[in-house]
């Protein structure tokens, strides 16, 4: 049986749903040493920023149950590094480059948007960062500010936007209706959880940067329902992401109504993941007799 | 560099050596062999979510299809790996990171405090077997059977010192190390260091002060192990910016790094 | 070295800081057939409402990374059965004896205050349940309702109040403060988080209730976190709760800001738990030296 | 009731009795060997939150310091159970629940489906050494190993039936059962049954309709196997409310609870 995995992102075609999230697989080209990641739908950057940025004291990264706290505060060379020496290494790769971004105000958003445009494939604007002090997450919690953001992406580029929400709010439904209605062309759900950790000896956090966001297993069961939440309230398309480790979390969330996945810590378990998550995917499509990955997205609701 | 691959080995050995130090042997089929002093493995602790990160250790020696670790239980993860029993499977990437690159017109002094020696023993090996001069002063805290094993491998070649005096010189590696290299009979040094924090820092110091070249193996919290989450990043030490451990070293020259 | 565990919630005094979270230990009946539960600080009772409820449809348990999802939905056979039949059983345990009550209106709050009034130590106000159509997190989600219950029970019953809140909530400390101004003695957080999981063969939630919320190990970063925030913004006392399994858990909480901690799910795995905790905590306190737990209530905080 | 407790058990033995299935022998230090046929045991899986709860099997065998269960593979928590080698660790809490009480004035019929054998090889190995007179009704999908060993130990008593005929009648317990009452030579007899959901419903529909006392053990998801924690209700038949299965049952008469 031929399956179909294609999917579309405004007028952006992936050749299959299985993306990487952002912060989690570099650019790509450390992993495509172990695997040909252009078979995979698309990758997603590191999230971008204007200017170069050194990210957070160290430990950066903290265990947790069925998951870890990170606190990278968004370590980056900044635009110009990235258009000038990784955009021309990884345009030749043979699947889409979503290209993450972070600003500090919305003029930021404007301006790596505009500098984006035609370079990569679509930008996913990141709202909803825990670990820095200035933009981050505070946007992606605010009605107004989410407004205020995804329309300046909106106006700046002709590339699709995505934007990646926030689960530390009470109804990101919301959120996400006001992206759509601000011209987003999908949303990514979710980014990290805030959480920390606490070393009892030494009486502080256990991260550098004091607090952090949680991802992995863990967070699963909460990914998977904002998913749900936000898919039967909005017509672009949702993308997944949280906790997925494998193909069955994988048709979880296409079940649960998002029409592409982020593969984001698993991979750091298994550099593998991503590949080893599409090719399960497939097989379960085949298995079951479903011709198309379309026919079961959103298929689980209350009854 | 070698590819980096995903093996999932056998344990085919494991022995405590001496209190909460395990000697791992496994089998990791297809593995050729090859790797450079320094580089270290990925290990997945098993199929389930917990622990959730592979932990990462240094390649103490190995062969085709063998590798050797040592693992020091100090939590959870490590106790669960030194519990592996002869047969059990483990996921192990690698390898890893940049390895010692060996000066061979000089003298190689090779400091190592406490399990420091594990990346050291895999280079000690192999200029053994180059049969290239070298010294080690291994600083622990009492003597333990593992400096005993060292003895019996490198003899006259290591240095002892212990906090406690109970073998050889009462000092730490660091403060040992000037005197140590004053008597040696070599012009030109070049210091290869392991082990905690404190002492890599005075290592590195001493080493400016004289123009020793002095190279240092890190150890820093890892999620990947492959340079993609940034999880271990290290201040370049006059640049701007950072390193990462798991990919830029875990060796790095001594006035690279900030520490 | 004698140390002092005791605290306080208003007047009340606890002999200890170790009590149990509702729903997770029944009346403490069942329990004390295995240890005498007269040792812990306090229990508190499933969720008592005015009415008998059946609960929701099975299975209302499903095993998620690290913790669980459940989804009662507040079955108890209603405050007339507690007064008369429960209650007159668990009065002589020689320990705090803290009554939760869930209600669908402001007013069914009030009066299960009224009814309690005096006849157990303390009043937890749950208004923090995903579980239920009515009422429940409905409540916790919203400033002016919460203010609105607290006010309510806070006129009706002379016993300290305790107000459990919920973590599915943009800024938990927000409704923390107003509960403290409206009259709360002490807050709770956390109760569980809202997610779910599918059954990708049945295609559909595996929860009978569909949604459901999630406990244990999984959460314990997040609802730490939560603690944080709170103590550093209100004067009451903080219970903290949420994946609390082991002592080293439970004194996280406190150097987070917690007076007092509930343990939770950790009794599923462990009967024990809480007793264990206790005595955990109670030797750390010793090794470390520290004569009261007081000295460690949110000794952490950013630098 | 016997006093419940959590006993930090080591296994004795575990041997793959069937495809997928094993049988799994511990020793629990000071567990006085006392539980009814239906009771269960909680186990804890091992000391880390992956898998997190506590999974419950039923008492195959028990005696002083000894519990035999079966453990069908299932998932990944039984999957789990039955890795576990000699000498592993494991906390069994129990036992749990309310077991059958048989009435001795009457003929007992054991109606098993699949694993449903293991409460009912409890009773049936009771009424063995108390010399009563009963007779099982053994479902299974295909002849089993498991089949065989019942064959065994039980001899004429157990009447086999399978989905694919290959042992005894081509036929289902439940639909099995009617003539094979029929057949019986006693006046008075009372059901006993364990199996899989459609079957246990069959099985007091049948029971109701003849005026034949039917008890069921049921399965339900647990969290806390001691009635704490609510996971396990069921719906009472005719009243209003719930009950648990793991407190109030898991054995319950067929006629009070709705399943
Ligand atoms: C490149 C590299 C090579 C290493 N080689 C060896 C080796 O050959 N033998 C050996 O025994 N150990 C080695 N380590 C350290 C080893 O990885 C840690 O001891 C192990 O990860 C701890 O896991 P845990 O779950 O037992 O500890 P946890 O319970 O997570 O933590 C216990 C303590 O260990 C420390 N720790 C945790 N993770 C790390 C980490 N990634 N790096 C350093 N310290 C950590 C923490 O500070 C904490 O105090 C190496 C580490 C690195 C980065
Ligand atoms: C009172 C009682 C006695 C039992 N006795 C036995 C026994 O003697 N031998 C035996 O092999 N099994 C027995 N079971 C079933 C056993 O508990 C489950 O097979 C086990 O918990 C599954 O765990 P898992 O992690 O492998 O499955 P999961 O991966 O969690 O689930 C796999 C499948 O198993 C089913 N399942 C999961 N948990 C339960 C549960 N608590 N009860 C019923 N089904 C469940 C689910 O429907 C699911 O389809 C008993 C269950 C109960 C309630
Ligand atoms: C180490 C690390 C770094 C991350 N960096 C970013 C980032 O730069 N931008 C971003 O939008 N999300 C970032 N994330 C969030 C992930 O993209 C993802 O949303 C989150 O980890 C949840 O998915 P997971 O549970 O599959 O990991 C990061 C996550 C981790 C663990
Ligand atoms: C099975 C179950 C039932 C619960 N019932 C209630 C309840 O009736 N009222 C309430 O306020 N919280 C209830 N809770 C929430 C717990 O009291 C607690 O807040 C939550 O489980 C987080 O703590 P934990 O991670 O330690 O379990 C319930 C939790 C579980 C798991
Ligand atoms: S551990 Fe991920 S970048 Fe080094
Ligand atoms: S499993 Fe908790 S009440 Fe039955």
């Amino acid at each position: 049986m031929k399956i179909d995995l294609s999917t579309k992102i405004g007028k952006l075609k992936f050749k299959n749903p299985v993306l990487t999230a952002s912060g989690t697989f570099g650019y790509g080209l450390l992993i495509n040493e172990i695997f040909d990641i252009s078979r995979l739908g698309g990758i997603i950057t590191k999230s971008i920023t204007i200017r170069s940025r050194p990210g957070n004291p160290a430990p950066r990264i903290v265990e947790a149950a069925c998951g870890m706290l990170n606190s990278i505060g968004l370590e980056n060379k900044g635009i110009e590094n990235f258009l000038d020496e990784v955009l021309p290494k990884i345009k030749s790769f043979n699947t889409n480059v979503i290209a993450s971004i972070a600003g500090e105000t919305v003029d930021e958003y404007g301006r790596l948007a505009e500098k984006l445009d035609r370079n990569v494939s679509a930008i996913e604007v990141n709202i909803s960062c825990p670990n820095v002090k200035k933009g981050g997450m505070s946007f992606g919690q605010d009605l107004s500010s989410t407004k205020k953001v995804v329309k300046k992406v909106r106006r700046k580029t002709s590339l699709p936007v995505i934007v990646k929400l926030t689960p530390n709010i009470t109804r990101i439904e919301d959120i996400a209706k006001a992206s759509e209605e601000s011209g987003a062309d999908a949303v990514s759900i979710v980014n990290t959880y805030e959480g920390f950790s606490i070393d009892i000896y030494r009486r502080n956090s256990k991260l550098g940067g004091f607090s952090g966001g949680l991802s992995g297993p863990a967070i699963k069961p909460l990914a998977l329902f904002a998913v749900w939440k936000v898919a039967k309230n909005i017509d672009v398309p949702v993308i997944g992401c949280g906790g997925i480790m494998n193909f069955s979390d994988a048709i979880e969330f296409f079940m649960a109504g998002a029409s592409l996945i982020e593969v984001g810590s698993a991979t750091f378990s298994d550099p593998n993941a991503s590949l080893r998550i599409l090719k399960g995917v497939k097989h379960f499509l085949e298995e079951e007799n479903i011709k198309s990955i379309k026919e079961i997205v959103g298929i689980v609701d209350e009854n | 560099m070698n590819k980096i691959r995903d093996y999932y080995s056998t344990v085919v050995n494991n022995t405590l050596i001496d209190n909460n130090i395990y000697l791992i042997e496994m089998f990791l089929p297809e593995f050729d062999g090859k790797a450079e002093p320094g580089q270290f493995m990925m290990i997945k602790i098993d199929e389930t979510y917990d622990p959730f990160l592979r932990r990462p250790y240094s390649i103490l020696e190995c062969k085709k299809e063998r590798l050797k670790i040592l693992v020091k239980i100090v939590g959870k993860g490590s106790e669960m790996i030194a519990q592996k029993k002869k047969k059990d499977r483990l996921y192990v990437l690698g390898p890893l990171g940049v390895g010692f690159s060996v000066d061979k017109n000089s003298h190689s002094v090779l400091v190592a405090g406490g399990m420091g020696i594990a990346p050291l023993w895999f280079l000690a090996r192999g200029l053994m077997k180059g049969k290239k001069k070298f010294s080690i002063v291994y600083g622990e805290r009492t003597a333990s059977l593992l400096g005993k094993e060292m003895d019996k491998t490198f003899g006259e070649r290591v240095f002892f010192v212990t906090d406690d005096g109970s073998r050889g010189l009462k000092s730490t590696a660091s403060d040992a190390l000037p005197s140590f290299l004053d008597n040696l009979p070599y012009r030109e040094s070049t210091i290869y260091a392991c082990g905690p924090h404190g002492m890599l820092k005075e290592v590195i110091n001493f080493g400016m002060g004289r123009n020793i070249p002095v190279y240092v193996s890190l150890e820093e919290r890892m999620a990947c192990g492959i340079g993609v989450c940034l999880g271990c990043s290290v201040k370049r030490k006059g640049k701007y910016g950072f390193l990462t451990v798991c990919r830029d070293g875990p060796v790095f020259k001594g006035d690279e790094v900030e520490i």
